[in-house]
Parts: C-alpha cells; structure tokens; sequence
C-alpha cells in the first residue's frame, strides 16, 4: 500500500485539518467529534441540511458544504459510518429553528447511527427528518438485499436540497424535493480496479488484468458480475440499459447526465464516458441540459466510473442553477 | 483472574448467579479476543462486505475498557452493560456499532437493577439482546448476520435453563450454538448487510458480525466456568 | 492496462466530443484539427490565451478554457505536443485584434512547436507572444538540462492571466503579469505509482512497492532522487524545502498554495498534504491567503502530488480573484 | 523495387546522382522501418525519455506515404523533402516534428530545384538538415540527443566525398557513422531533451532520437546501393 499518508488512524482527522485550512472562506471544523460546517452556520430560520458516512469518498459529504448545499457533513473513519455522536452535534450546529433534514446514503450503518442520532437530537426538541438515497440500479430488490444503495446520486440530491433550503423552503419542502430528486436519479458504476483502506493495507477485493465488475458499489462490493474488459462504449451501454429501464427514461425527457469518477480514473476517460452516454441518451430521444462530469462520489483510489441519469423539470433545474458555493461545486457566486 | 467458584477445586464450576465481576471479565476477556481477531474479522469482512468488522469492533472494545477501570466497585451489572451499550454506539459506527449498542442497551434492560443475574435472567438477557439486534437490523434467521449466530445461541440458552443448566452451563451451550450459528452461515445467501450485495458469491463465506458474536459469547462462558 | 477507453488511437478526440457535450455552455470543439476554444470566441478587443500540450494532464488545458481564463486550449496526443497546424487554427479563432498570448509549458516539443506556430500566425498578421512555464524546482540547471519543466504552476499563470485579459489589460500587460506570475511560482512533486499512456499500454517506469520518485515530471519524467515511502509529513518538507528555498520565500510573504493531484490519489491524501504544506509554510511565518486544492495538472493515472506556491501581492491577489467560468475552475459568476 | 544502377548486374552499385525515384524509395523505406522499429522506438524513449518517439515517427511517416502516392511524376527531390518537411511538421508533434521537419525543410532547401543529388549536393544536403535541427534545438554534440548520430554522419559522408566516393557510399559512410553514433550515446549523460531531467540515469540507454535517424539514414543508403 503506498499512499500519501501519516498514520492511518489520523487520515480522517488530518484531513479535515487540511481542509479546514483550505477552506477557511467556506467551512468552519469541529475536531472533537469531527463534523464539518458552513462558517455561517447555524443559518437562522433555515432548513439545516446534514449528510456522512464513511469517509474515502471525497469529495462527498464534505466537498458540498457551504452556501446552497450542505450544513454540515459528518465523515465517519474510511468506509464506515460515523457514530451517532458526531451527526447530533452537527444537527445542533445546523439547526437555525427551521429544522434539519438527514440526507443518508442506504447503507445498513449509515441508516442505523442517523437513526440513533435523529433520536437523540428529536428528544432534544430539533425536529429531524431523513431522506434515504437509494439511486443504485445495480442492486435489484430489496427483499433479496439490503435495498439498493446510495451513491453518485446522493450528489444531486445535496446540491438541489441545498438550493431549497437556501431560499427559504421550509422542512416539508426540502423533505419533498429531496425526495423527488431520489426519485428520479439512477445510477450504475463499474471499477476497473479494487482500492485499498489505510487500516487494512490490501485491496479490498481481488479483480484479474482483464477484468471488470459491473455495478460496484462506491466501497468495492459487488454488483451484477464480473465480466472481461471491453471498450469503454460497450461498458457504457451496460451501465445505461438499466439505468433507463428502471425509472424507466422516456422519449421526450430532459435529464441530468452526471458522470462521476470513482477516484483513479483520468479525466479523459470521464469523458470518453460522457461521450458515448450522451450518444445512448440522445438515440433514446431523451436530452441531456444538465451534465457535471468528475470525481464527485468517489472510492479512495478505485479506477472506475459511474453514470447517474436524473429526470429533471424546471423546478429541480431551477434549483439546479441556484448558486452554490462549496470547495468542490461552486457557480453563480 | 478472580474466582467465582463456590465448590471444590480441580473441577469446572459455574456460579449460581453472575455478578458484577463475571460482567467485568466478559467485557475484558471480550476485548482481548476481539482485538486478537481484528486482522480475521476484517478477512471475514473483506470476503463479503467492506473489510471493516475486525477494526469496527476492536475500536469500540478497546474504548469501553479504560471506562471499565474508572466504575466505581458497586457498580451493577447492569450499568455495565449500559456502559458498554452507549460506549459501543459511540465508537463503533458501522452496522454493527449501533446493533451490538442496541444489543448491550436491551440486555442492560433485562438485568436492570438486579445485584446478580441468575439462571433465568441470563436467558431472558440473551434474548433481550438478540431481540434488540432484529429490532434495529429487522433481520430474519437465515439473512447470514449475526442473528444466525445469536438465535441459535439464545435458543440452546433457554433449553439448557430448561433442562436445569446453571448459568455456567447455560453460557457454554450458548457459546457452542454461537460458534455452530456462525459456521452454517457459511453456505448462505445473505438478505441483509452489505454481504447481500453479493448474491450467491457470499455462499462459502462465514459473516463477519456471526462470528464476531460467537467470540463475543465465547468469552462470556470462559470467564464463568473456571478451572483450578 | 485497464483504461476506459475505445481505440487508444481516439482517445484525445472521444474526450473532445464528451468535452463538447458537457460544456457546450461554456465551449466549442474544432475537430480538425482538434482545439477547444470559449463559446463566445473570438472575443472583440480582448488579448486571447492559448495554451496546450500533450493530453493527459486533464484538466489542464481544455478544463480551463472559457470566461476569464483560455480562450483556447489545443490538446496533442497524450504526452505529446500538438503540431503547429492546430495551434495557428487556435490562435486564428481567438484573436480579437488584440494579440494572443500562447501559455507554454518548458518543455521542447511544446515550446518548438508552439513557436512554428507563432511564427505562422504572425506571418499572418497576428500579434502573438510566448510566455514558457518553468516553475518546476526539481529540476535544477538549464545548462546541464533542457531547462525546468512546466508543471502545475502554469494553471495559476493561466487564471491570472486569463483574469488580466478579461478586464481589458493589453497584451503588453497580460504577458507581463504571466511572466511575473511565472517568476513567483515554484512547484515539486512527488509520484508513489507510474502511469500508462494508453498506446503504449505499459507503465512508462517502474517503482518498487516501497519505493516514491521525489520531483517527478508530469510525464513521469525522473526528479531528484529515488527513495523508500515516507510518511505524507516527511515528503511534504522534501517538498517544500527546495521550493522556499529557491526563490526564496521570506518570513512576512503571503502566498497561493496549490496541492495538486497527480491523477489517482484520493483527495482525503490531498488535504493531508495540504494540512502539513500550511503548517511549515507557518513556521516560516508564511501567510497561506488562497489556497487550491484538487486535480489541476495531473498524469492520467498516477499517484502522486505536487506542491506550488506563488508569493501573491495586490494584483496578484485581485485577479486570482476574479471571476472566473470554466469546466474545471469556476468563481464568481 | 526501381533500380538505379547503371553498371553489370551480380555487384552493389550506386546511381552516380539520386535521383525523385531514389527520394521516394528512401522515404518509402524509411516509414517501412520506422514501423517496424516503432516499439523498439517507444522502449527506448520510454527508458529515458516519455515513450512516445517510435509513436510519432511512425504517425509521421504514415501521413507522409499517401501523399507521396499522389505526387505527379515530375515532381522534383527537393519538392519531395519538402513535402516531408511540412507533414512531419503537421503530423508528428513533441520534439521531434519540428526537429525532423527543419532538417527535411532545410535539406530541400539544399536541393533548390535540381533534378538529381551528386555527391556534393549530399553532403551539402546532409549538412543542410543537420544545421536545421542546431538552429532549432541549440544541442551541442554529446548532449545525447539526435545531433550525435547525425553530426558523425555528415562528417563521415564530407570524408568520403572528398576522398572520392559516389553517393551510394557516401550514404553507406553517413549510414555507418550514424548508426555508431547512436550507440555512442549510451554512455552519455543528456543535457538536452526530456533525457536530461534523469541525469546519471540516462547513463546506458541510447537516445531514441539518435537512433531513428540512424534508422532512417540506413534506409537512404539501403535503397540507394541496389544488388540484382
Ligand atoms: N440488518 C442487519 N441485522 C443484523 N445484523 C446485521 C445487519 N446488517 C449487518 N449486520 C451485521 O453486521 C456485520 C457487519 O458489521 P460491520 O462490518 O462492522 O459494519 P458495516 O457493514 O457497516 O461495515 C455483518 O457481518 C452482519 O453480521
Ligand atoms: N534540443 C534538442 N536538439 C536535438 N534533438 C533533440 C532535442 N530535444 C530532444 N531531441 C531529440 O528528440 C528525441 C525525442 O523525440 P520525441 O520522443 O518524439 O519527442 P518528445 O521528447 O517531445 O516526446 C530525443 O531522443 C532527442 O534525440
Ligand atoms: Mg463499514
Ligand atoms: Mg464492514
Ligand atoms: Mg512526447
Ligand atoms: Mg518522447
């Protein structure tokens, strides 16, 4: 494992030193227990918006906090949840009267310790409510699982929550359009290479020179299957066949195309991606006005890409262009 | 290590009840062996799901012990078990910080203010826990998580009590039908956790948190039957 | 080699066409020959700036281009410079009858080829000057090498520069201010893995497990010296000595600091980098007033990071500031 | 293959001036080479330099070869070279284009517009390209760069002009020469080119630039001497 770090018990936390340092303009940090928040916080009489989990997925959570996006983001240790600890002191640094709304990726310790903390920070008299994202298609149902999880997508909902928040929705609204945009968001990924957790030092899983796993999940687990590299064309219809299947996309439609990084993967080859899925896209009769293209939810170093496919309409578009001012997305300000 | 042995010497014996010193060595006898396992339960972990169990566990043990050492001597069990319950949710995140919290908090529960927990109390503990566990994780026996280790566990629990076992006996079978739980999740599908992602590539891979729990009771019956 | 790709052959235009259709907002894609320049190009009365290079430096140059920053970005194939032809036709389609300014990294195929080109385009009439980018401070002498190298330093020329060109500085002006952006800036990097340029397939060198090549080149060309792996603190001093030293930087100066990304390093490594670079620039009695923090200047897939710093001033400062609208970098508007 | 040899047949011979047909062949020849020698090319570069080098020779030349097709049959030696000039220029990028496209554009120079090469156009011709590339690339002999496979070149293709050789073995001697020059670069450490950031560790490698024009003028001699 070679990797541009101390001790790996100090990755979480001296990288929030960094960023903190970093983003002095847009972020204050709590070190003990570790959340990350707008150095405006709390906003009184706004919506509080808080996200985390596992930490190894930068820029998400704490990447997209700031003006028009997140509160606060609550990074657990590499690929585990934070505690509940953490997540009710960031609720209470958020909370400017109007409530605060949980967005949490569908992961079963994510959901669990936000649980626990909406818990303790209701019985403190904040009012708390939970989006859970579950945009990955690759992960069929959830009778058989433990439901679909929650990746790139997780992304859009942060970004059009926050708008709504920022212009003064209340908590119902911010709930609602947070739920809308999970709604309407699919995604698929797939990894050319594992990634290596600071602690445990080895890949987390094993893939041959010339194979590729379809539908990875942003901590290495598995998806649909394990097949032979192909040209990036053929791997980006695989990943849209089901994405437009499920919601299902139809003719007609205007959408979002995000094409997310999952951290080892050269911008060029995002967009050779972006390319062909625009291509697909185009071909089903469905527009693409909306796209962001990079390493948004990301797997350490993981060689690999995801396709997330939002169905937009001109409230979430308008919320989409809303200003946004975070160190990882930023415009309009 | 202290000695709860009230016969004769050079046999294994079990205490009538289990007392605040037997809730003690659990906890710390439980710490040893889950550190002593971190690199294994992160292997298990690896194998289906993100490779973090071993870690997870090791985190949340070793922050309940120097909170053992500052309780005052008449601390009951049970606010032991509290203790560990809310230090566990505390440290652990993951899926199994709030499971084991949620676990330890129903078994605090269970024994509330009672000076010592008998026959009876233990199974009802073991099952407070368990039920704890189905009621944050909602896992079905079968789902290959640490249910599928604790079920059986709390099962062969009541039936030793039934058949007249004392708490030391009552542990040990416990502690036999954990180990056995954890191994026949070796050939499941799982339906719960991250390992469910995996369909039937998680067949021949015993889950982490099942085995991560038959150590756990393991160590319960080793501190409670001793040897001279 | 795992890349997602089609024909290594197509790389740098599949990656155009996905440029163009995520960024048509921002962007228009010459195809042949193959150059990126802002939608609203040529911009009546205003300096234009031209860079390029070799691909697989993405984001630089194509992620840059647009308000405020490139009027044009003319990619070669990955690692190689273009060829004259696609630098005139870049040139051509920016100037605004205020001159171009072409942005070149010191590297001979660049500066070779950029300078046919200039001297095609001026044989045209059009008024073009060349600012070369040498920040790179591990390499040492220009009489015992072809001169040091143009590494990350050059997407700090790049923005304020490009700011100069916007508010309406002449091309006097907007050279100047390039080459004192260049004289202030000093950058050193380090590589923990090579990368694979896709027509070659194989790595373009080779390090140990435990082994990090401190001053490496963005093309995976040899630094300083060849070491086992250190912690992030310990390669950060190696880092950051020979950059103070070289200007030097003083006690009581007010700096840019910019941690780039080599590629494939997670960015959790990034802000660990940046939260010791802060540290030591401190001691110094360094004053860190902007910081940058990301992928800017990368090598495809490598793990690594460099490390630049730029002693600001007023001007300096104000530009860096200003607005800015590109794929890769964005403030302000 | 066309042949130029006016003299008996069973012997090596040279044409006493190089004539377009001679041109063509050459570069003909020298894409054909360049092609096959393209990985060795990119080892080479990839050892001390960025692995690109028998890459975009190659690129080069291919875009050349069409457009030699397509030349109407009076086109003269020097137009030729300078169509080779002004594609290497337009195609091959990095240092090398305009490093080969000077040395073409200047060769043609030498040439003007006459119908043939003697032997002291050669050299002149050869002198020609080789000054081109100094005027673009400021190398000095022995900074292990091209210029030290093609300065011993021009020396020895002077040598053997003035001691009366024709154009074949002037292009033998130029060839010879080269191709030593090449290996000699191994020993050297670079001070030009992207060889000259590894210091001591260019020691043993040759330089590819060298060794390409080595290559290619191998091919000129190659397709000038001609055995029936
Ligand atoms: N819904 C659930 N109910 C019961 N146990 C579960 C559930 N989900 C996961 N587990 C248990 O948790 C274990 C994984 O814990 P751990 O690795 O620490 O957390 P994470 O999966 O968040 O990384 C699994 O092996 C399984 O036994
Ligand atoms: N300044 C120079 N003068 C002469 N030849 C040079 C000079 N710089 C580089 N070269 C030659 O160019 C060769 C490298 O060409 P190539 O790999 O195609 O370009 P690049 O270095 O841009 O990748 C070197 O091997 C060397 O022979
Ligand atoms: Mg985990
Ligand atoms: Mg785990
Ligand atoms: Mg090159
Ligand atoms: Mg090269």
């Amino acid at each position: 494992m070679k990797k541009l770090i101390n001790d790996p018990k100090n990755v979480v936390n001296e990288a929030a030193a960094g960023f903190e340092a970093a983003h002095a303009d847009i972020v204050r940090v709590s070190h003990d227990p570790i959340f990350i928040v707008r150095h405006d916080a709390p906003v009184q009489g706004k919506v509080g918006i808080v996200s985390g989990g596992g930490s190894g997925h930068e820029p998400l959570h704490s990447g997209f906090v700031g003006y028009g996006m997140l509160d606060a983001a609550v990074p657990g240790p590499v690929f585990t949840s934070p505690t509940p600890d953490p997540i009710v002191a960031a609720t209470q640094a958020v909370n400017g009267g109007a409530g605060v709304l949980h967005i949490v990726k569908n992961y079963t310790g994510d959901v669990l310790n936000f649980e626990t903390a909406a818990d303790l920070a209701s019985a403190e008299g904040i009012d708390v409510r939970a989006v859970v994202i579950n945009d990955d298609v690759a992960v069929k149902d959830s009778l058989y699982t433990a439901g679909r999880r929650g990746v790139a997508g997780t992304v859009l909902v942060e970004k059009i929550a926050g708008a709504a928040a920022e212009r003064g929705d209340d908590l119902d609204a911010v709930v609602a359009v947070a739920e809308k945009v999970n709604s309407r968001v699919r995604t698929m990924g797939v990894a050319l290479t594992p990634c290596v957790v600071p602690h445990a030092g080895e890949p987390s899983f094993v893939l041959a020179d010339d194979e590729i796993e379809i539908g990875i999940g942003i901590h290495g687990e598995p998806g649909r299957e394990r097949i032979k590299l192909e040209p990036a064309d053929a791997i980006v219809d695989r990943l849209l066949g089901p994405i437009l299947e499920d919601l299902p996309f139809d003719n007609g439609d205007e959408v979002l195309l995000l094409v997310n990084g999952m951290g080892g993967t050269p911008q060029i080859e995002l967009y050779i991606v972006f390319r062909r899925a625009a291509e697909v896209l185009k071909e089903h009769g469905i527009t693409v006005t909306r796209s962001l293209v990079g390493n948004f939810t990301t797997s350490l170093e993981m060689a690999g890409a995801s396709i997330s496919v939002l169905k937009l309409d001109d409230e979430l578009t308008t919320l989409w262009d809303a200003p946004v001012q975070t160190a990882a997305l930023r415009w309009g300000r | 290590m202290s000695v709860e042995s009230h016969t004769s010497p050079d046999q294994p014996q079990s205490a009538a009840t289990l007392d605040t010193a037997w809730t003690l060595r659990w906890i710390r006898q439980g710490a040893e062996v889950l550190a002593a396992n971190r690199p294994a339960l992160n292997t298990l972990d690896r194998d289906i799901g993100d490779g973090d169990h071993g870690e997870n566990m090791d985190r949340g043990f070793q922050a309940v012990l120097p909170k053992l050492d500052a309780l005052a001597d008449e601390t009951l069990p049970g606010a032991v078990l509290k203790l560990v319950a809310t230090t566990l949710i505390s440290t652990v995140g993951g899926a199994a910080g709030p499971l084991y919290g949620t676990a330890f908090l129903k078994a605090a529960g269970a024994v509330a203010a009672a000076d010592g927990i008998d026959a009876a109390a233990l199974v009802a503990v073991l099952t407070a826990a368990r039920d704890g566990i189905v009621l944050r994780g909602k896992a079905e026996s079968g789902d290959k998580t640490m249910i599928d280790s604790w079920t059986p566990a709390v099962d062969a629990a009541a039936a030793a009590h039934a058949a007249g076992s004392g708490v030391g006996d009552i542990l040990l079978a416990a502690a036999d039908a954990a180990a056995q739980g954890a191994v026949d999740t070796e050939p499941l599908v799982a339906r719960k956790g991250r390992a469910s992602y995996l369909g039937e590539r998680a067949i021949g891979h015993r889950d982490p948190g099942a085995q991560s729990t038959a150590l756990l009771l393991r160590a319960a019956a080793d501190v409670a039957t001793v040897t001279e």
